[in-house]
């Protein structure tokens, strides 16, 4: 691991070289800046010190030239700037259609990790290296976010909504995990370790030390379990009376909704139709169903649009 | 102190105009500030209503039209009254002046009473924003279908789709819009009180009547106000 | 104190009555069905009285130029930060939906009963 | 007039605005600018002493990675405390209310500002606003971060959120009023010749600050409003659980909260090329680009408060619009740069304390510049967002570009302001001294945030404990440099030696008339024949001693 001494930190993502390039474009920019204005200054200082009986300094010219040039040269400069931090950004915030999801509810002070194979974590993550990994990440209570240094990726985690943060894990250790959004008294604590291995001991950390039954449950499980306990499947089953639209195939995909609209059915839209189903009605279909708000918590919710993703494939979009 | 020829020109201002320009840019400037400061309420306002339309448009038709319109001509012919107040301390008639004043100050006050019955009302329906908020959007349409009021599709997927939380959130800007627009009804009134103390002991004159000319512009501000305010909280997707 | 503009009371009772018809006409228009088209119509109806009474009643037709300024600064800055907190808000969905959930090896979603 | 002049004889010293009435009654009620510009002096002096102890103690908690002197609790409200005492009741005010107060009419000639009992509520609205805030503090502490971030401040923190929101709105409204009283006192009472192009930067500076006042703290003041009704009554505006944005808080609060940074810094930049001018003996270089680029800054500076949500899940594309928009800033800002740097070029250079401020703001504010393009380019601005490379940056900024210009402001002016020179070696000692102290504090800081140390942490990881050490080492270097400032200006009070009108032959109105300058600031009203800083040219000044003499007439 690079010291803190280091000018750079620990690079353990496919992001993170590309980011610490531009940071060292920018502390080489800021070196130059900063040297030259310090020699200038000094030099100016020394050179045109005050001397007894010199006359009067002359005017100096009302000339924009130098100023033009300046100007010039710098917006060409942050011109530059902008465009490479923003090709990184956009890399660094989309993710691949092939990245394993995780999901991820922060509550005041801990992060609460779930994996596709069903395994909960807290306060530590453990992924395969060489995979991308996409975060669903939302929140109990107040903001929070999610910092893992080594990776250089950060993102808020909001409560209400669905954020998302993905990256590359490119070499096996362990790396911290912090939140850094302040999130109350023991915003500090809130922390943790992302543990990378490789993918086969991440494949046997699976199940090495998979602890209870209900640990063993995946997400798509867990709910599917909830999609019957919950009695969704009576209406939204085609061998039932299909009171509730056929869910199989609908994720990422785009609705018709009774007033004319469209939405995509993304996570955002199927957390408000369970939560609030007479928000957006689908085209053809009766407001009968009910209003899921406060029967399920954000863990269940977010296994239950797992399971109705599940049943798109995952080749769907 | 040096003396000055006009009584009215403070010791700080070389002459009446210098005097009088300031008055003016301070008041027009103190006015650019509540345009921002309103600004943020209308920007809340503005987003919510993107992401919501049909909680906006339910939260529109449980207001009273018939009182909100009442209330625009109420504040519009109170602008009048006030700019008549200031033509009339402008042309030296300060008795004229006096009783436009009054006649301003009264038509506050009525505009303030029908809010406080506006206001009533929502508390009766539960409307306040809070724990006691209800609204079940289907049973306020089937009201307004009882009323005999024709429902066109797009209203009736407006209440079908309106969530009831959305529409709480409607209602707290309205409160905090409306009620934040009457302090500053409540403080012209008292800005009105004011003037007219000094309107009666003859402090103004054709040749220093400052005070009522900026009060004035604040008046007209606050007018202006409600006329963004009448037809965005009230008039919403009536059709 | 020679420049002040006296505006004749004709001048204010004509102001008064267009504004008055405007919010008649702004309250009719309403329950007509002209689309999206109602709130331009709506604002655009509110923007033309508030400037009725910024130009007359307000007298800003007949001030000094820098009263203009500050004026139409109030207006600009506040177009500025609602355009720009909108280029967030309607910005949110063009982002590409995220990849669907991965069916992974040990998930027994294909074979889920619909 | 009062009592008190008529107690001069004639073989009393000169009559002032200090000695023109001595009771506390005739300053607390004074509507001399002049006089208002000393009680805010004191006021935010008290001010920034309490931040300063709030910084000093958690600093102090901060040098080992455990909790060892403070509770999480303590820690959070202290930090907060920090952050509302030092914007909101110290660096906000700082330089307009106590040298724009003191200088704005003076510098132009002008008897008072144009409103100058709006100006005396203004103080006291400050007080009232700032003694709210204190009790908020006093009663058990705000722990929410200065920043007030939605749903944390309105439904989950349990600290007096209400009473401090409640001070910070108050506050806003005297930064309003100062404002709004410059830019009608510097559009309508310029003395007659003072045209717009041969007037101070200074006073260019304090009129786009003014302008930033007046169209961003109206935004802050509606949106803590908007808190206070969530906390007090209950109304969801900001909550997620009915459908509210916290983000639309955010939003909101950067929209004043960015542009607030200009407020801090331009009036420093002002500052800066009164001073670099006057020991440069030259009039300053592209006067006009100067001129307009404070102007630039304030109204550009409104287009990018959205470079603090990049990673807040704002859209991408709306922080591409900021981040581009972001970058314009910079340019305005590196060209006053090379004007400063240009007007020493030929100049004829002398290195009196106010000019060790003037390159020591130089040379901290190009850094904090400088580290405002890594926040500003997304993909860096990702990894580097709420680490200690965002609290080093903008201590760069506010206490390198903000507090360096004040503290040179304090010293180029004191002999006007209070009439006595203080002792020139130790405020060059203290100068130095808070300059190394400044550095060693924050510049650790830059590395332990590109390593990923999370800002408000009240534990954290033993790796970066060397850092945190370096810069409690560093704070407490500044923190006596500040004293000893603090303990020179106190002494020259008294025993200072009695400044002439014109101590460092400067140009400009405010060194033609006394020191201290008498009520209405000038005897009669000057007529300016000549544009500003013409240090080619002889000063106007009459020789000390002839004013007071006519002042006694």
């Amino acid at each position: 691991m690079n010291s803190v001494y280091s000018l750079l930190p620990e690079q353990a993502s496919t992001v993170a070289g590309q980011v610490d390039a531009i940071y060292l474009f920018l502390v080489a920019i800021s070196v130059f800046f900063t040297l030259l204005l310090a020699g200038l200054v000094l030099v100016f200082g020394i050179k045109y010190r005050r001397r007894e009986g010199a006359p009067a300094p002359e005017r100096p010219h009302e000339d924009s030239s130098l100023e033009l040039i300046g100007g010039g040269i710098l917006l060409v400069l942050v011109l530059v700037l902008f465009g490479w931090g923003a090709k990184v950004f956009f890399h660094s915030t989309r993710p691949p259609a092939d990245a394993m999801e995780i999901l991820v509810t922060g509550k005041q002070w801990m992060w609460k990790l779930q994996h596709p194979q069903g395994k909960r974590e807290i306060n530590t993550l453990h992924i395969p290296a060489g995979r991308p990994i996409q975060l669903t990440m939302t929140s109990e209570d107040v903001i929070h976010s999610f910092f893992i240094p080594a990776f250089r990726v950060k993102q808020d985690v909001l409560p209400g909504r669905y954020t998302r943060l993905w990256f590359e894990a490119t070499k096996p250790g362990k790396y911290r995990l912090f939140c850094t959004e302040y999130c109350g008294t023991e915003h500090s604590m809130m922390g943790g370790w992302v543990n990378v291995l490789t993918p086969a001991d991440y494949e046997r950390w699976l199940v090495d030390s998979g602890g209870a039954a209900v640990a063993s449950e995946t997400p798509v499980q867990a709910g599917e379990r909830l999609f019957t306990q919950l009695g969704c499947q009576t209406c939204h089953n085609p061998g039932s009376g299909q009171l509730g639209p056929h869910l199989a195939g609908v994720y990422g995909h785009t609705v018709k909704l009774a007033d004319g609209t469209e939405v995509v059915a993304d996570d955002e839209y199927l957390r408000e139709s369970i939560l609030n189903s007479q928000a957006k009605i689908v085209a053809g279909f009766q407001p009968v169903m009910p209003v899921f708000k406060g029967i399920v918590n954000e863990d269940q919710l977010l296994q239950l649009i797992a399971y109705i993703k599940s049943l798109s494939g995952g080749a769907s979009n | 102190m040096s003396s000055h020829s006009n009584a009215h020109v403070a010791h700080h201002f070389e002459n009446a105009e210098q005097q009088r320009q300031s008055a003016q840019l301070g008041m027009w400037i103190f006015l650019v500030t509540e345009v921002m400061f309103f600004g943020g309420l209308f920007a809340a306002y503005t987003i919510y209503r993107s992401l919501y339309p049909e909680a906006w448009v339910v939260g529109s038709h449980l207001l009273s039209i018939k009182l909100g319109g009442f209330n625009t001509a109420v504040l519009l012919a109170s602008s009048l009254t006030m700019a008549m107040a200031v033509h009339a301390a402008q042309t030296d008639k300060q008795k004229a002046s006096a009783n436009w004043i009054i006649l301003t100050m009264l038509l506050g006050f009525v505009f303030l009473g029908v809010k406080v019955v506006e206001y009533a009302g929502k508390i009766d329906h539960h409307l306040v924003p809070g724990p006691h908020f209800f609204v079940d959007p289907m049973a306020e349409l089937a009201k307004l279908e009882a009323a005999g009021i024709q429902v066109g599709q797009h209203l009736r997927h407006a209440f079908e789709g309106a969530n009831p939380n959305h529409i709480q959130l409607f209602y707290s800007l309205y409160f905090a819009m409306t009620g934040m627009h009457a302090v500053h009804m409540i403080i012209g009134a008292g800005i009105m009180l004011w003037l007219l103390v000094n309107t009666r002991k003859g402090v103004y004159s054709s040749q220093y009547f400052n005070p009522v000319e900026v009060s004035g512009l604040y008046w007209h501000f606050v007018d202006i106000v409600w006329i963004f305010l009448f037809p965005m909280l009230y008039l919403i997707g009536r059709h | 104190m020679s420049d002040h503009h006296v505006i004749p009371v004709r001048v204010y009772l004509t102001i008064i009555s267009i504004l008055m018809v405007l919010t008649v006409v702004t309250v009719w228009v309403a329950f007509l069905d002209f689309g999206f088209l109602n709130t331009v119509i709506a604002v655009g109806i509110a923007c033309i009285k508030a400037l009725l009474v910024v130009m007359y009643f307000m007298h800003l037709k007949y001030s000094a130029r820098v009263l203009w300024l500050y004026a139409g600064a109030g207006a600009v800055f506040f177009v500025i930060m609602m355009a720009l907190m909108l280029s967030d808000y309607r910005s949110r969905e063009w982002f590409p939906a995220p990849a669907a959930w991965e069916v992974t090896t040990t998930a027994p979603a294909t074979s889920a009963p619909h | 007039m009062s009592a008190a002049d008529t107690q001069l004889a004639a073989g009393d010293p000169p009559k002032h605005y200090l000695n023109n009435g001595l009771t506390i009654r005739s300053w607390l009620l004074s509507v001399d600018h002049k006089r208002i510009a000393i009680l805010y002096l004191i006021s935010l002096t008290i001010f920034f002493l309490l931040g300063g102890a709030a910084a000093a103690l958690f600093r102090m908690d901060l040098v080992t990675p455990e909790a060892d002197v403070l509770q999480s609790e303590t820690y959070n409200k202290l930090f907060t405390m920090h952050g509302i005492v030092m914007i909101f009741f110290f660096l906000v005010p700082s330089i307009p209310a106590v040298m724009g107060n003191f200088l704005v009419p003076v510098m132009i000639g002008a008897k008072d500002v144009a409103f100058p009992r709006l100006n005396l509520l203004s103080w006291y609205v400050f007080m009232t606003g700032g003694l709210i805030a204190l009790g908020a503090i006093i009663m058990g502490g705000v722990d929410t971060g200065w920043t007030f971030y939605t749903p944390y401040s309105s439904m989950y923190a349990n600290s007096h959120v209400i009473l401090a929101v409640a001070g910070a709105f108050i506050a806003g409204f005297s930064s309003i009023m100062t404002g709004l009283n410059f830019i009608v006192t510097i559009q309508k009472m310029r003395a007659p010749g003072l045209t717009w192009f041969r007037l101070p930067l200074f006073i260019w500076a304090m009129y786009a600050t003014s302008l930033v006042v007046i169209l961003g703290t109206p935004v802050v003041a509606i949106t803590l409003v908007m808190i206070f009704v969530e906390r007090f009554f209950g109304f969801g505006i900001f909550d997620p659980a009915l459908g509210g944005d916290p983000v639309l808080f955010q939003h909101l609060f950067w929209f004043y909260s960015h542009p607030a940074v200009y407020i801090m810094i331009l009036p420093s930049m002002g500052v800066v090329s009164e001073i670099i001018s006057c020991f440069s003996r030259r009039r300053l270089y592209g006067y006009t680009f100067v001129a307009f680029s404070s102007l630039a800054i304030a109204v550009i500076g409104f287009f990018v408060w959205g470079h603090h949500m990049f990673v807040s899940s704002q859209s991408v594309y709306a922080g591409l619009v900021f981040s581009f928009l972001t970058f314009f800033v910079a340019i305005p800002t590196a060209i006053k740069m090379l004007n400063w740097v240009m007007t020493m070029y030929k100049g004829s250079v002398s290195f009196e304390t106010p000019m060790l401020y003037a390159y020591g703001f130089l040379g901290l504010f190009v850094i904090g510049g400088l580290t405002g393009l890594f926040l500003s380019t997304m993909a860096t601005d990702i990894h580097l967002h709420d680490t200690y490379f965002v609290v080093a940056h903008f201590h760069y900024v506010m206490v390198g570009g903000g507090v360096m210009g004040f503290l040179g402001a304090l010293h180029f002016w004191w002999p006007k302001i209070i009439g006595k020179l203080y002792p020139e070696g130790w405020a060059k000692f203290a100068a130095i001294v808070i300059f190394i102290g400044f550095n060693l504090t924050f510049m650790p800081q830059f590395q332990m945030g590109y390593h990923g140390m999370p800002r408000r942490y009240h534990t954290y990881a033993e790796e970066f404990q060397v850092f945190h050490v370096m810069s409690t080492a560093g704070a407490t270097v500044l923190g006596a440099g500040y004293l000893i400032m603090a303990a020179y200006l106190f002494w020259s009070l008294f025993k200072g030696k009695k400044a002439s009108a014109n101590p460092w032959d400067a140009r400009g109105l405010e060194w033609e008339t006394a020191s201290p300058p008498p009520t209405e600031n000038f005897l009669e009203t000057p007529k300016v024949t000549q544009d500003a800083y013409a240090y080619d040219m002889p000063s106007v000044t009459c020789p000390p001693g002839a004013k007071s003499e006519a002042e006694r007439v």
